[in-house]
């Protein structure tokens, strides 16, 4: 089954890269963008078909691994 | 911990994708210790009384710097190590590790420039009473290389202040003269920070590169002092 | 239409092939092939692989000498520099890659030619980029230099390998063609290099990375399964790098090679499996089974086809004998690598392949390497450029035309560039990036070799000759400046068509112009490269015969300087008069195309050369050549924004080619006052020029009494830093 | 209005970084993860209310900038 863990930065912090994109789309006529963030899309096949259980194991994947608490916050979506 | 006239042991912790470890090994040995590399598979420190977390790429860096190598079985090591006083150095890449696994506060993000420097910066010393520190003078100014894309350290507010208020920062980024200043932050870190050290002064991370700083030949011989340091702490 | 159906001419056209190689196939084989079998030999007969143009005229380069214990033909070449250590370097391009994908193309340009160098044994201690891009602000140019060097900074970067010199140039012909080539020198001990043969039958073969995609198979489309036409059109025509993997096989291959677990290893670079198979194989005059099923794979339903042809990056074959397999294996499982048993050595000089049980080729070696076509194509020679007619050069405003020249696209500063390379990973950058050479110690050691690439492609393009002589001569000088001897020679040949008679003839010329200076400075030429078909529709690229030199300093025991200090006196050793033919001055000021590109003076320039070297490795004067931009630009280069100089000229002297004349193998000087005696007496004989000295914070020139030129030194310092700029910002 | 672009790398494009992020999984245990591949999560903020309108500019916007058509995919969601 594939799960779709989401990576993003928290609000308060700073996301230069974001910043650079939404200034460069600006520069591109894309004025009406007028914030960028970006993320990780991190995808992931797990075995297994007990969707529970692989929605928890997929939140511990992400809390153990994929995200850093101090920066980011995840969000995990199945199918 | 010397005993009968050996040298005291570092460990050198090599990650896969680490680059660094053979210049720390080179460095501890140049100072007077006995370099002692250790694999990040292995679950013990090999009787060394310091550790070493190199530069480098571990684990290519993929999903943020030091994100993997924080997972690997000899952090474990490391981190019974720290907590039992052990005197612990991680350089750049070795500093990413010790903030995500939490040994000192923090992260870090991406530089402000979104690229890769690699460049001499001037660090102040803001600490010498602490064992890590204590070959350098109050306000010394070391003129040391970084080479990092992701230095640009990162803490909440209230963090910031408590690392303030403990006097956990070790290193600044300053200018030639010591003064510490905005134009003189190459990568975006928060209060100017280049160093943390740890309350007890036996965690240190740093971004700059000690270990290539110990020789005329090689840019001069600033990072002498940090790298005897942990050796004396072994 | 399936793997393994019959070729046949359209096929083979499609795949490449002139109707008389096809005919020369046909005889070679005796049977018709099947379409994996074209597939190989239009990989191999590829003038990438065979050299089927450059073959001929590749001879003239000298390759012999005492130091050369490797020239070409090998995955590198291999020069004795001292004490039982070898430098093993050469030099590579990615140019199409890095056109079509700048961050990936450079990344695996920089991967592919790390492996030609850990291949022979030897770590690889730096690396070098030449790139050529064209008009800054032609469309995606921008998008073009920040991709290639993200590409080589994040790959050289996270191998550990120190990025430490290269060069950069900007013009319209590179607009649909830029170049991009890479140099890396390793060292060894003599004793320890390895060859990439096939040798001992019933040794094992044994593949050893990442496993094998559908990356860069560049054959015709109808090549894969017809029923799998959605999957051809997903097939990326890129390759993407892994940096991380590559520095695993650095450090496992270095460790098979010490323990002496392998016989014989290679990469798996262009065509892949193909070409080391085959290359191995034909040197050790041996063939090959191969089991096609035991091939690691990334994706399902990989073809035979696929197999073979496939460019995935970070792959590497190794010959092993049948007791080691396990160790091998059991040692990359350390690392982390996957390694594969996957055939075996035989006597016959075939490689004969399975595939899911039956057979999938077998075919005979030496068709395909040793006797690949050859071809002598027509060329004409090319008339080098006349020489200019010249304007009156009179009291013209110097300052202003200095200030012009330092603010174009090819006197940039390449700072902004080399900033993002990790230079100093390693713990032995003596001399970085900034300087003429780069400067780097053999570890654990005082020697210190010395590498520089150089190529001024305008002044080839008017004479193809006497450019690449002169590309030559200023690597030496370059190397002179950090005190090193030149050692040894790889090129990166950058052309446009060879069946291009124009074309063919400027790389006829340039080859006999490297090959004449190398053999009287006694330079070998020990490995290199050749890169053609670099134009869009029908426009060739300026000719680039890039140069990647390397010296030695026998024990380094001063930080060469580049820049000078105060109180220093300045001195011009050679001709004080430059020649303005073929100059930037001519190009930039004058907007001239023109000549003539003066021959080098080969006595004078080794000269001249040996003694900077030495004073420099004494650490009597900081040096640099005047090359590009001439005496000025040399003055800038080697003063800071703080500090500047006052400088006379003899009053009847030309200012245009004191100032910005090139050429005729010249150096600046700055030497301390206390020195002096020692830097006259050194260059009895020759001619030398004090021009004055070190201090104040402008550039002063004069001639006689007469001030002819006095600026700023932080104004003609920045000017160069000016066209980067835009890197500073931040972009997605 | 919230505008989610979501860029992949196309299927047969090797991804080195998701590949060790599986590798690490599974020695923390996470063996039922068979494959992780990682692409990027980029929020735009984009003024305007015309469903239509919006998308087809960030889809413009990804073209151009956003995602890197030789390897990449890209798909734009809004909310
Ligand atoms: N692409 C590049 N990568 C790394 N270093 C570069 C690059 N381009 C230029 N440099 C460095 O910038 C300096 C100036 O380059 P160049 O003008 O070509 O020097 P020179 O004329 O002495 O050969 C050299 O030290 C060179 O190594
Ligand atoms: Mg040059």
């Amino acid at each position: 089954m594939q799960v779709e863990v989401r990576v993003k930065l928290k609000e308060a912090v700073l996301d230069p890269q974001g910043e650079a994109i939404r200034r460069v789309l600006s520069s591109l006529g894309f004025e009406e963008v007028t914030q960028v963030r970006v993320g990780k899309l991190v995808l992931l096949e797990v075995e297994g078909d007990d969707c529970e259980r692989v929605r928890a194991r997929a939140d511990e994947a992400a809390r153990e691994l994929l995200a850093n608490p101090v920066i980011e916050d995840y969000e995990v979506r199945l199918p | 911990m010397t005993d009968g006239g050996r040298r005291p042991r570092v460990a050198v912790v090599i990650f896969p994708g680490s680059n660094c470890d053979r210049d720390a090994l080179a460095a501890v040995e140049a100072v007077g210790g006995e370099a002692v590399p250790v694999w990040h598979q292995s679950r013990d420190l090999q009787r060394c009384g310091a550790v070493l977390l190199p530069g480098g790429y571990s684990y290519g860096n993929y999903l943020r710097a030091g994100a993997m190598a924080a997972h690997s079985p000899v952090m474990k090591a490391v981190r019974r190590h720290a907590d039992q006083g052990g005197a612990v150095l991680g350089i750049c890449n070795g500093f990413q590790i010790l903030l995500e696994i939490g040994l000192l506060p923090g992260a870090m993000l991406m530089n402000r420039s979104l690229r890769f420097i690699c460049r001499d910066v001037h660090v102040r010393v803001e600490r010498t009473d602490l064992p890590l520190l204590r070959t350098l003078q109050p306000g010394q100014v070391l003129r040391l290389p970084i080479a990092h894309k992701e230095g640009n350290w990162f803490a909440e507010p209230a963090v910031v202040r408590e690392v303030e208020q403990q006097g956990a920062v070790a290193l600044r980024y300053c200018d030639p003269s010591g003064q510490v200043r905005a134009d003189a932050n190459p990568n975006g870190s928060l209060q100017n920070v280049a160093g943390l050290v740890s309350r007890e002064g036996t965690v240190l991370g740093m971004m700059p590169h000690p270990e290539r700083r110990i020789s005329r030949l090689l840019g001069g011989e600033d990072g002498w002092a940090l790298m005897r340091a942990l050796v004396e702490a072994a | 239409m399936r793997w393994d159906a019959e070729a046949n001419l359209e096929l083979a056209r499609e795949h490449g092939l002139h109707p008389q190689e096809w005919e020369r196939l046909l005889a070679a084989l005796g049977r018709t092939p099947n379409l994996v079998e074209l597939g190989i030999f239009s990989a191999l007969w590829s003038e990438h692989c065979s050299y089927k143009s450059s073959r001929a005229h590749l001879r003239k380069l000298p390759a012999q000498g005492p130091r050369v214990i490797q020239g070409p033909g090998e995955n590198a070449g291999v020069v004795a520099v001292g004490q039982g250590w070898v430098a093993v370097f050469k030099m590579e391009s990615h140019n199409h890659p890095s056109f079509i994908e700048p961050y990936q193309g450079a990344a695996t340009g920089v991967g592919g030619i790390l492996r030609d160098v850990f291949t022979m044994g030897a770590r690889p201690i730096m690396a070098l980029d030449s790139l050529r891009f064209g008009d800054p602000d032609a469309p995606r140019m921008r998008y073009l230099v920040d991709g290639v060097v993200r590409g080589i900074s994040d790959y050289g970067n996270c191998v550990g390998v120190p990025t430490v010199g290269g060069e950069v140039d900007f013009h319209p012909s590179y607009n649909g063609n830029i170049l991009v080539n890479a140099m890396v020198v390793g060292v060894a001990r003599e004793d320890g290099i390895f060859y990439g043969r096939a040798s001992g039958p019933g040794n094992h073969v044994v593949y050893m990375g990442s496993k094998t995609g559908r990356d860069g198979i560049h054959g015709a489309t109808m090549a894969s399964d017809a029923f799998d036409e959605a999957a051809a059109a997903k097939r990326p025509t890129v390759q993407v790098g892994d940096p991380l993997t590559e520095k695993l096989l650095i450090e496992c291959c270095l460790e098979l090679m010490s323990r002496g677990l392998v016989v014989g290893i290679q990469d798996m670079g262009a065509a892949g499996l193909t070409s080391s198979s085959f290359e191995m194989a034909s040197r050790a005059g041996c063939g090959l089974v191969l089991d096609l099923d035991a091939v690691p794979v990334r994706e399902h339903g990989m073809t035979p086809y696929e197999l073979m042809l496939s460019e995935s990056q970070e792959r590497m074959l190794l010959i092993v004998t049948p007791g080691n397999v396990m160790s091998v294996i059991n040692l990359c499982k350390r690392w982390g690598l996957d390694a594969t048993d996957i055939g075996r050595v035989i006597g016959e000089p075939v490689v004969r392949a399975t595939f899911r049980g039956g057979p999938a080729f077998e075919l005979p070696i030496a068709p395909l390497v040793d006797d690949a076509p050859r071809y002598e194509r027509p060329f004409r020679r090319p008339e080098p450029a006349a020489p200019a007619t010249l304007p009156a050069l009179r009291d013209r405003d110097w300052g202003t035309e200095l200030k012009t020249l330092l603010a174009a696209p090819q006197l940039v500063s390449a700072r902004r560039i080399w900033q993002q390379y990790d230079q100093s990973v390693g713990a032995a950058t003596v001399v970085g990036p900034g300087a003429d050479a780069a400067l780097v110690l053999i570890p654990g050691t005082r020697i210190g070799l010395a590498a520089t690439t150089d190529c001024n492609s305008f002044a080839c393009g008017l004479d193809p000759y006497c450019g690449a002589a002169q590309a030559v001569a200023e690597a030496v000088r370059n190397l002179a400046c950090v005190g090193a001897e030149p050692v040894g020679v790889t090129d990166c040949l950058n052309f446009g068509s060879p069946e291009n008679p124009t074309v063919m003839g400027q790389f006829v010329a340039a080859i006999e112009g490297v090959a004449e200076t190398c053999r009287v400075l006694e330079i070998p030429v020990v490995s290199g490269n050749v890169s053609f078909y670099n134009q869009t529709s029908g426009q060739s690229i300026l000719p680039t015969p890039a140069i990647g030199m390397v010296g030695v300093v026998a024990e380094v025991r001063h930080v060469p300087r580049g820049s000078w200090e105060l109180g220093e006196a300045l001195y011009v050793l050679g001709p004080l008069e430059g020649e303005l033919g073929g100059s930037r001055y001519l190009q930039i000021i004058l907007g001239l195309e023109a000549g003539p590109v003066p021959a080098v003076d080969h006595v004078a320039e080794r000269r001249r050369s040996r003694v900077v070297a030495e004073l420099v490795r004494l650490g009597v004067v900081a040096a640099t050549d005047i090359s590009d931009g001439g005496l000025v630009t040399a003055l800038v280069r080697m003063g800071s924004p703080d500090c500047g100089a006052d400088l006379t000229i003899p009053w009847d002297s030309l200012v245009a080619r004191v100032l910005f004349g090139e050429w005729l193998g010249r150096f600046l000087l700055a030497v301390q006052p206390a020195c002096e005696p020692a830097l006259v007496q050194a260059c009895e004989g020759m001619e030398l020029a004090r021009l004055g000295t070190v201090g104040g914070d402008r550039l002063v020139v004069r001639a006689g009494k007469r001030i002819v030129l006095s600026e700023s030194m932080a104004e003609l310092c920045g000017l160069p830093e000016r066209q980067l700029e835009w890197m500073e910002g931040v972009q997605g």
